[in-house]
């Protein structure tokens, strides 16, 4: 019995309305309790902040299409290696770190949950082999459906049944976690060399629109009542003027309930939104449109989003969301990788450098910034950086002391070549706010652990939940008020303790902790007419086997597994 | 400027790595100091001076420090890498990286050089009076940055892929070279005297090529255009010009497409 | 009752087909026959029942002589000589499964080894390509679906990948290609006639060694330019007609073999032929594929991707990061330069595969073989081990070539006592953190295995 | 006697494969790999008749071999050994600093050898370190 109790700390805890009390939290059995016992390990947190491990909503760090950039980038890790601790595992890269020192970097910020963003169904097995190579967070991954040949023919046919019977069979066999759609009909008219750039714009052969498949989407991941919602990356992302299709695609959740037992009170997630906020008809008139975003957003209860922050670094761009890349790559002429994948999805990877003096790269910055700023419930606007495509997650503190201190914003916006200009373009200039650090836990705690439906879990630190427990080093009472000493806090976690174990001290990692891989076990009636077309399709269509296609549970070696039973 | 002077004492088993031997890393300190500067072999860590009898002190920066080493380095990788300023000189061969990430100061390498010399050069000045093998001059792995300035001149021949990825910065080979100039470049300059087997600013969007000799497959993506006279490295020749690679993308100004420039001398 | 398993992956070539059907003695012990598969697949699976096949790893004595020894010694040695030396070489990986290959890396980074693949003498320069260049790529599935117009480059899968053609490249019939081969042009371009080029539309007989300057011709037609009248032997009509073919399909597959990566230019062969790529998705969608040799030699590509950064030629010497530059961390050149001074070949044949003059370097030291069967570098090892056949005797996932993970089956028990290359590693990096009196960090990996440990010695 | 220069490729083939997987040691690899395949054309031009042993030599070794009518169409100034042991006893193990040695596109030059012996995979890797012993 392992019981540890952090005395005497700032707690805030947004899921049991604590801001900064000074408090005790007792860990035993990898579980925050109520008391322990008078031989519990004490680690006096006097004097600093103690809050849940962090929990992140959306992140590219296992799969094919991160690890196309982990090879594909060997210029990443030449002499961009620093943290290579001696008795563990090698570390390596900047952008795309190895999965060493992914979950390296993430415990030591105190994150405790990771959810890989995309997961292409047919390299599930792949997924998972780099989550359990991930040491210490917990991980789960999100398959792609949004280009599926199965949803976009059954939704053609609006049988919302069988797109879930289908649904529930790729959550499982793929050990997956939910539905995750990248440019809805895009990615599958990007197999011809074309794109879905508009919400009625046909999918080549499958005639069906964008917009149909979001909406049978929710309707059939409602009807499954799983634990997280539609986890959206809309269509025409990164395009000067895509707001209106980012604010249409957003009112397609109008008129949806949630149906679930997870406590999510959203129907969609839409990730990445700074890319989808973007206003002018060009890049010579390129602007910020986030305030008309946040607007909707702020208004649309049964919505949550992530931002997807600038962070102004040479990072490198993946997604499912394959003409986009090929798009990117004709804008900046570095390489290009590109994956289509059989009957399932796209991706596509292109090193990218934000430079902090090109007007639009600024610009971006400055969007991202504004979309936190203006968020009205901070329990449903999350940060990201959208690892590592505007930036990679380990600059998440860097984004925090952003949203924390105008001083911060500034100091960076006056560094800027076309200051002038990104102020011009945004309103970023014209906002005061300053997030709380209440606000930033409910960014990256409480608020993600609920969209994702793990608020049982994750994001708190009320007794019963996962003791995942980070404490950093900032005085609640008297912040600091030079931004650099917060983001090196945060950078750096005084303690961090995961599911019980003190894994990080003084920002150094001390144990490998044990990990989990969380996927959701959808359980429904079997659907003959879905299994015949899933029978009949492998034997077909694909270039594997059926049988080899399940991941096999050797290679989640340490599963939580999230029942869903579905009645009929 | 102050001179240190390294001797060899043996030979390594296996390629030594000493990236410590730089005019930067040695400013400053005693004799001692640098004989205790980590190299290594393999995943074995050295001290300098257990390879060199080192002598004399070095100046107060790297501008006022001159490094000779009196002897061979045919099995010493890095040296002068990332150095900024002043000058190191090798009565000898060299091996791998020599000079490589450099920013400024001097190399002399009486001998030869392995590959990579100079590698993602971004100022300063390397003279090899023997010959290089491939890749000077040439990009790390993967980045699309190489060479952005200074100057590389090799006395001797050189092998295959010489500027590849070059954004600046001149190359000179006075003799003949094997296979790959300036492939990808977007700038710079690459001079050779002798003759080149072929494969020229193949996929090459900007930057100039000067051949003396002879070219004996030029790439179908170069065509010739004119004929001009020009001073290459200090005197004056008839040259064929050629445009090219057409194959590749180029950058546009006033709506004309820019192209990379490639002069062979004209037939007598 | 013979039982037959069905949907069995191929452990030979990088077409990975996993629709075999083996037929197997009740014991579990033999197999008997074996469906779908190709001869050379064939030969893999019964080749597995030979009796003479090795049991007991064996250790060279001073006369020359091979002498079995225990697999508890044979550890140990491996251990000693990985730890006692400046810079081992792990080199090989072509028939192993990626749990080997993930396991191997922790024995890798402890004896600060530099850990390399066969792609270094195989398609590590398509490596160098998309490094440079990117790759615009595809599934399988894909080309077999979609592709209109397929180009063999410098590859000859009627000899290396016997299936590929009927599974996925020429004749199947897809979703998007109902008429088979009847709807697919196929270009070849190799300076032979191969079995390949004789199913071709067109065949591009071109000077060898001359690839980069017709990509380059490709290329140029592409952009609306003009070109001479003759490139690498090939006339100008010919390349225009080519070119346009192209354009007018739907879907241009690209595969490319040894004849790029094998040839003057290495690397930039398969740089150009990605750059031509890119320029036909402005005109039709193409996809570009290298043709892998192994059913798994795009595994520790991705294994050492995620572990490490790289993709092969990884060196671990510097304890602090990794370092990768093929032409100085590349086995062939360290063995030519001398560089490393122990040498660790599993699962390929470096005896026979490497050119005899780097053979002869590496034998000035520690050689160590790791392989189920005996093999020209076994026979000048100091130490052969033997491990089980993965795909055969032992499960596990491999990457076809196209990077799709495919979980293999064993068909067969393995062989008592003989471990699997995983379980090999595991031990030999068990006995190193003994030795070095340090923790082993194991993460997932012993609750990851198929079975507990087979506790051998 | 005559002696031709060729331009040497080294590529695997069916009958390599299916032979290596039965064994190293086995016959059929033998027969699969000690052969080279040219052009008829040079085969006159070297004075070499079909189906006997030659002499291929290369800027780093040489090796006795078969000549045989190519399987594969190989047009003249070309020669083919399939890949494996004999083939690798001539390729030479520059990498042009990218790591993979030169196994196609190398100069080799061909005379015959018809009295000469092949020698077997094992006496030609084992011999070539000092371990081959005379049965």
């Amino acid at each position: 019995m392992t019981e540890i109790l952090i005395t005497h700390g700032f707690v805030i805890d947004p899921t049991q309305n604590i801001n900064g009390d000074v408090a005790d939290v007792a860990i035993r059995d990898g579980k925050i309790v109520d008391t322990v016992g008078s031989g519990a390990k004490v680690i006096d947190a006097k004097g600093k902040v103690v809050m849940a491990g962090g929990v992140d909503v959306h992140s590219h760090v296992a799969g094919p299409k991160v690890n196309v950039g982990r090879l594909m980038r060997p210029e990443d890790k030449l002499f961009k290696s620093p943290m290579a601790q001696e008795k563990f595992r090698m570390e390596s890269g900047f952008s795309v770190p190895s999965v060493f020192k992914t979950g390296y970097d993430y415990a030591r910020m105190g994150y405790g949950f990771v959810m890989e963003a995309a997961m292409p169904p047919i390299h599930s097995p792949h997924v998972h082999e780099e989550i359990h190579d991930t040491p210490i967070i917990d991980e789960a991954a999100l398959p792609v459906f949004g280009n599926n040949w199965f949803v976009m023919e059954y939704l053609r046919n609006k049988e919302v049944e069988n797109t879930a019977a289908y649904i529930a069979w790729l959550i499982r066999v793929t050990k997956g976690f939910g539905v995750k759609v990248v440019n809805p009909g895009g990615t599958a008219a990007w197999a011809w060399g074309l794109n879905c750039l508009k919400l009625d714009d046909k999918v080549p052969y499958f005639e069906i629109t964008p917009s149909e498949i979001i909406t049978g989407l929710l309707q059939a991941n409602e009807y499954l009542g799983l634990p997280h919602s539609v986890h959206l990356h809309q269509n025409d992302l990164g395009n000067p003027g895509n707001f209106l299709t980012t604010i249409d695609s957003l009112k397609l959740a109008e008129g949806i309930k949630t149906k679930n037992k997870f406590g999510r009170t959203q129907v969609m997630h839409s990730t990445h939104i700074q890319f989808h906020a973007y206003g002018g008809e060009n890049w010579g008139n390129f602007e910020s449109k986030a305030k008309d975003v946040m607007d909707y957003v702020n208004k649309a209860k049964n919505i949550t989003v992530d931002l997807g922050c600038v962070t102004l670094d040479e990072t490198t761009t993946m997604t499912a969301d394959g003409p986009f890349e090929h798009h990117l790559h004709s804008l900046n002429h570095i390489k290009w990788a590109n994956t289509d994948v059989e009957l399932e999805t796209a991706a596509g990877v292109v090193p990218y450098v934000y430079d902090k003096d090109i007007r639009v790269c600024a610009t971006q910055w400055a969007i991202g910034l504004e979309l936190g700023l203006y968020a009205k419930d901070p329990e449903r606007v999350f940060i990201t950086t959208d690892h590592p495509n505007a930036g990679p997650f380990t600059r998440y503190p860097r984004v925090i002391s952003w949203l924390m201190c105008r001083k911060a914003r500034d100091a960076t916006l006056n560094t800027f070549r076309h200051k002038d200009k990104v102020i011009e373009a945004t309103t970023l200039d014209s906002i005061d706010r300053e997030l709380t650090l209440y606000e930033i836990a409910q960014m990256t705690r409480s608020g993600p652990a609920r969209c994702l439906g793990l608020s049982k879990m994750y994001g708190g630190l009320a007794p019963g939940m996962n003791a995942d427990v980070a404490v950093f080093d900032l005085n609640y009472k008297s912040m600091p008020t030079d931004p650099v000493a917060i983001e090196k806090a945060l950078q750096r976690a005084a303690l961090f303790v995961k599911s019980g174990e003190i894994v990080v001290r003084d920002g150094t990692v001390l144990s490998h902790g044990h990990k989990k891989t969380v996927w959701v076990n959808v359980k429904m009636p079997e659907n003959p007419q879905v299994v015949r077309d899933i029978t009949q399709c492998f034997t077909r269509d694909y270039t594997v086997g059926i049988n080899n296609y399940p991941v096999r549970d050797y290679l989640a070696p340490h599963p939580y597994v999230i029942d869903v039973d579905v009645e009929a | 400027m102050a001179k240190v002077i390294l001797t060899p004492k043996k030979v390594p088993e296996l390629m030594l790595e000493a990236p410590c031997i730089t005019t930067d890393a040695f400013a400053k300190k005693t004799p001692a100091q640098i004989a205790d500067l980590e190299v290594r072999e393999g995943k074995i860590p050295f001290k300098l001076g257990e390879y060199f009898e080192i002598v004399g002190n070095p100046g107060e920066s790297a501008a006022e420090t001159e490094i000779e080493i009196a002897g061979d380095c045919s099995r010493v990788k890095y040296i002068g890498t990332k150095m900024t300023a002043g000058l190191i000189t090798v009565k000898g061969n060299a091996d791998m990286y020599t000079g490589g990430w450099m920013k400024g100061g001097k190399i002399h390498i009486v001998g030869d050089v392995h590959s990579f010399c100079g590698i993602a050069m971004e100022g300063g000045d390397i003279l090899v009076d023997g010959n290089a093998q491939n890749h000077v001059g040439c990009a790390y792995r993967g980045d699309w940055r190489g060479m952005r300035g200074g100057t590389i001149r090799i006395r001797g021949s050189a092998g295959n892929d010489i500027g590849t990825f070059m954004l600046g910065g001149t190359i000179i080979i006075e003799k003949e070279v094997f296979i790959h100039v300036s492939t990808h470049a977007e700038g710079g300059t690459v001079i050779i005297k002798g003759n080149v087997t072929g494969r020229v600013g193949g996929q090459m969007v900007k930057g100039d090529i000067y051949v003396l000799g002879k070219i004996q497959h030029i790439l179908p993506g170069f065509t010739k255009v004119d004929q001009v006279r020009k001073e290459v490295d200090g005197q004056t020749f008839t040259l064929d010009h050629y445009i090219g690679d057409l194959g590749e993308r180029h950058p546009k100004s006033k709506g004309k497409e820019i192209f990379a420039n490639l002069y062979v001398r004209a037939a007598a | 009752m013979p039982k037959l398993i069905t949907q069995v992956g191929c452990p030979y070539c990088g077409s990975s087909c996993d629709d075999l059907e083996v037929l197997v003695s009740d014991d579990n012990k033999t197999v008997l026959e074996v469906r779908n598969a190709c001869i050379i697949g064939n030969n893999i699976f019964l080749h597995a029942n030979d009796p003479t096949r090795p049991k007991l790893p064996r250790m060279r004595q001073p006369d020359g002589s091979m002498k079995e020894i225990s697999y508890k010694e044979a550890i140990d040695w491996t251990a000693k000589t990985l730890i006692a030396a400046k810079k081992p070489l792990i080199y090989g990986f072509g028939s192993t499964n990626c749990e080997g290959m993930s396991a191997v890396g922790r024995v890798a980074e402890k004896a600060g080894a530099v850990l390399d693949n066969c792609a270094s003498i195989c398609h590590g320069p398509s490596f160098l390509a998309i490094f440079d260049n990117g790759y615009p790529s595809c599934t399988l599935g894909e080309a077999k679906n979609r592709a209109d117009c397929v180009v063999f480059w410098g590859c000859n899968p009627m000899h290396a990948h016997p299936r590929h053609t009927s599974r996925y490249s020429l004749f199947p019939r897809g979703f998007f290609t109902q008429k088979g081969q009847m709807q697919r042009k196929v270009i070849c371009v190799d300076p032979r006639e191969t079995d390949t080029a004789k199913l071709a539309d067109v065949h591009f007989m071109l000077d060898q060694g001359h690839d980069y300057d017709l990509f380059d011709a490709f290329r140029t037609v592409l952009r609306g330019h003009d070109i001479p009248d003759i490139v690498a032997g090939i006339k100008r009509e010919k390349i225009v007609e080519a070119i346009e073919i192209m354009k007018k399909s739907r879907f241009v597959m690209i595969f490319f073999g040894m004849g790029c990566t094998h040839t003057d230019g290495r690397n930039h062969n398969v740089d150009i032929a990605i750059s031509l790529t890119r320029d036909l998705n402005t005109h039709t969608k193409a996809s570009i594929m290298a043709m892998r040799g192994h059913y798994n030699i795009a595994g520790p590509g991705q294994v050492w991707s995620w572990q490490f950064g790289f993709p092969y030629c990884i060196d671990l010497s510097k304890g602090t990061h990794a370092h990768m530059n093929p032409g100085e961390t590349s086995s062939i050149d360290l063995a030519m330069r001398d560089e490393i001074d122990c040498f660790v070949n599993v699962g390929t044949d470096a005896g026979a595969h490497f050119p005899i003059e780097a053979v002869k370097h590496l034998k000035k030291h520690p050689f160590i073989t790791i392989d189920p069967n005996f093999c020209m570098a076994s026979e000048i090892s100091d130490l052969h081990i033997p491990v089980r056949i993965a795909g055969v005797d032992e499960p596990g996932v491999v990457y076809r070539m196209d990077n799709v993970p495919i979980q293999f089956k064993a068909v067969i028990d393995g062989l008592p006592g003989v471990p699997s290359d995983e379980e090999l590693f595991d031990m030999v990096y068990e006995r190193m953190c003994e030795l070095t009196q340090t923790e082993p960090v194991w993460l997932a990996a012993k609750a990851h295995r198929k079975y507990p440990s087979s506790a051998v010695n | 006697m005559a002696k031709i220069q060729l331009n040497m490729i080294t590529q695997r083939s069916i009958e390599e494969g299916a032979a290596m997987e039965k064994g190293k040691t086995n016959p059929d690899y033998f027969t699969a790999c000690s052969i080279c395949e040219m052009n008829p054309e040079d085969m006159k031009k070297a004075g070499v008749w079909k189906n006997t042993n030659v002499r291929v030599t290369s800027e780093c070794g040489s090796v006795i071999v078969k000549a045989i009518v190519p399987t594969q169409f190989v047009p003249p100034g070309l020669a083919h050994i399939r890949q494996g042991v004999w083939a690798n006893q001539v390729v030479p193990p520059r990498t042009q600093s990218t790591g993979t040695p030169q196994y196609s596109g190398f100069l080799v030059t061909i005379e015959p050898a018809v009295e000469e012996r092949i020698k077997t995979a094992l006496e030609l890797v084992q011999g070539s370190v000092g371990l081959w012993k005379k049965e």
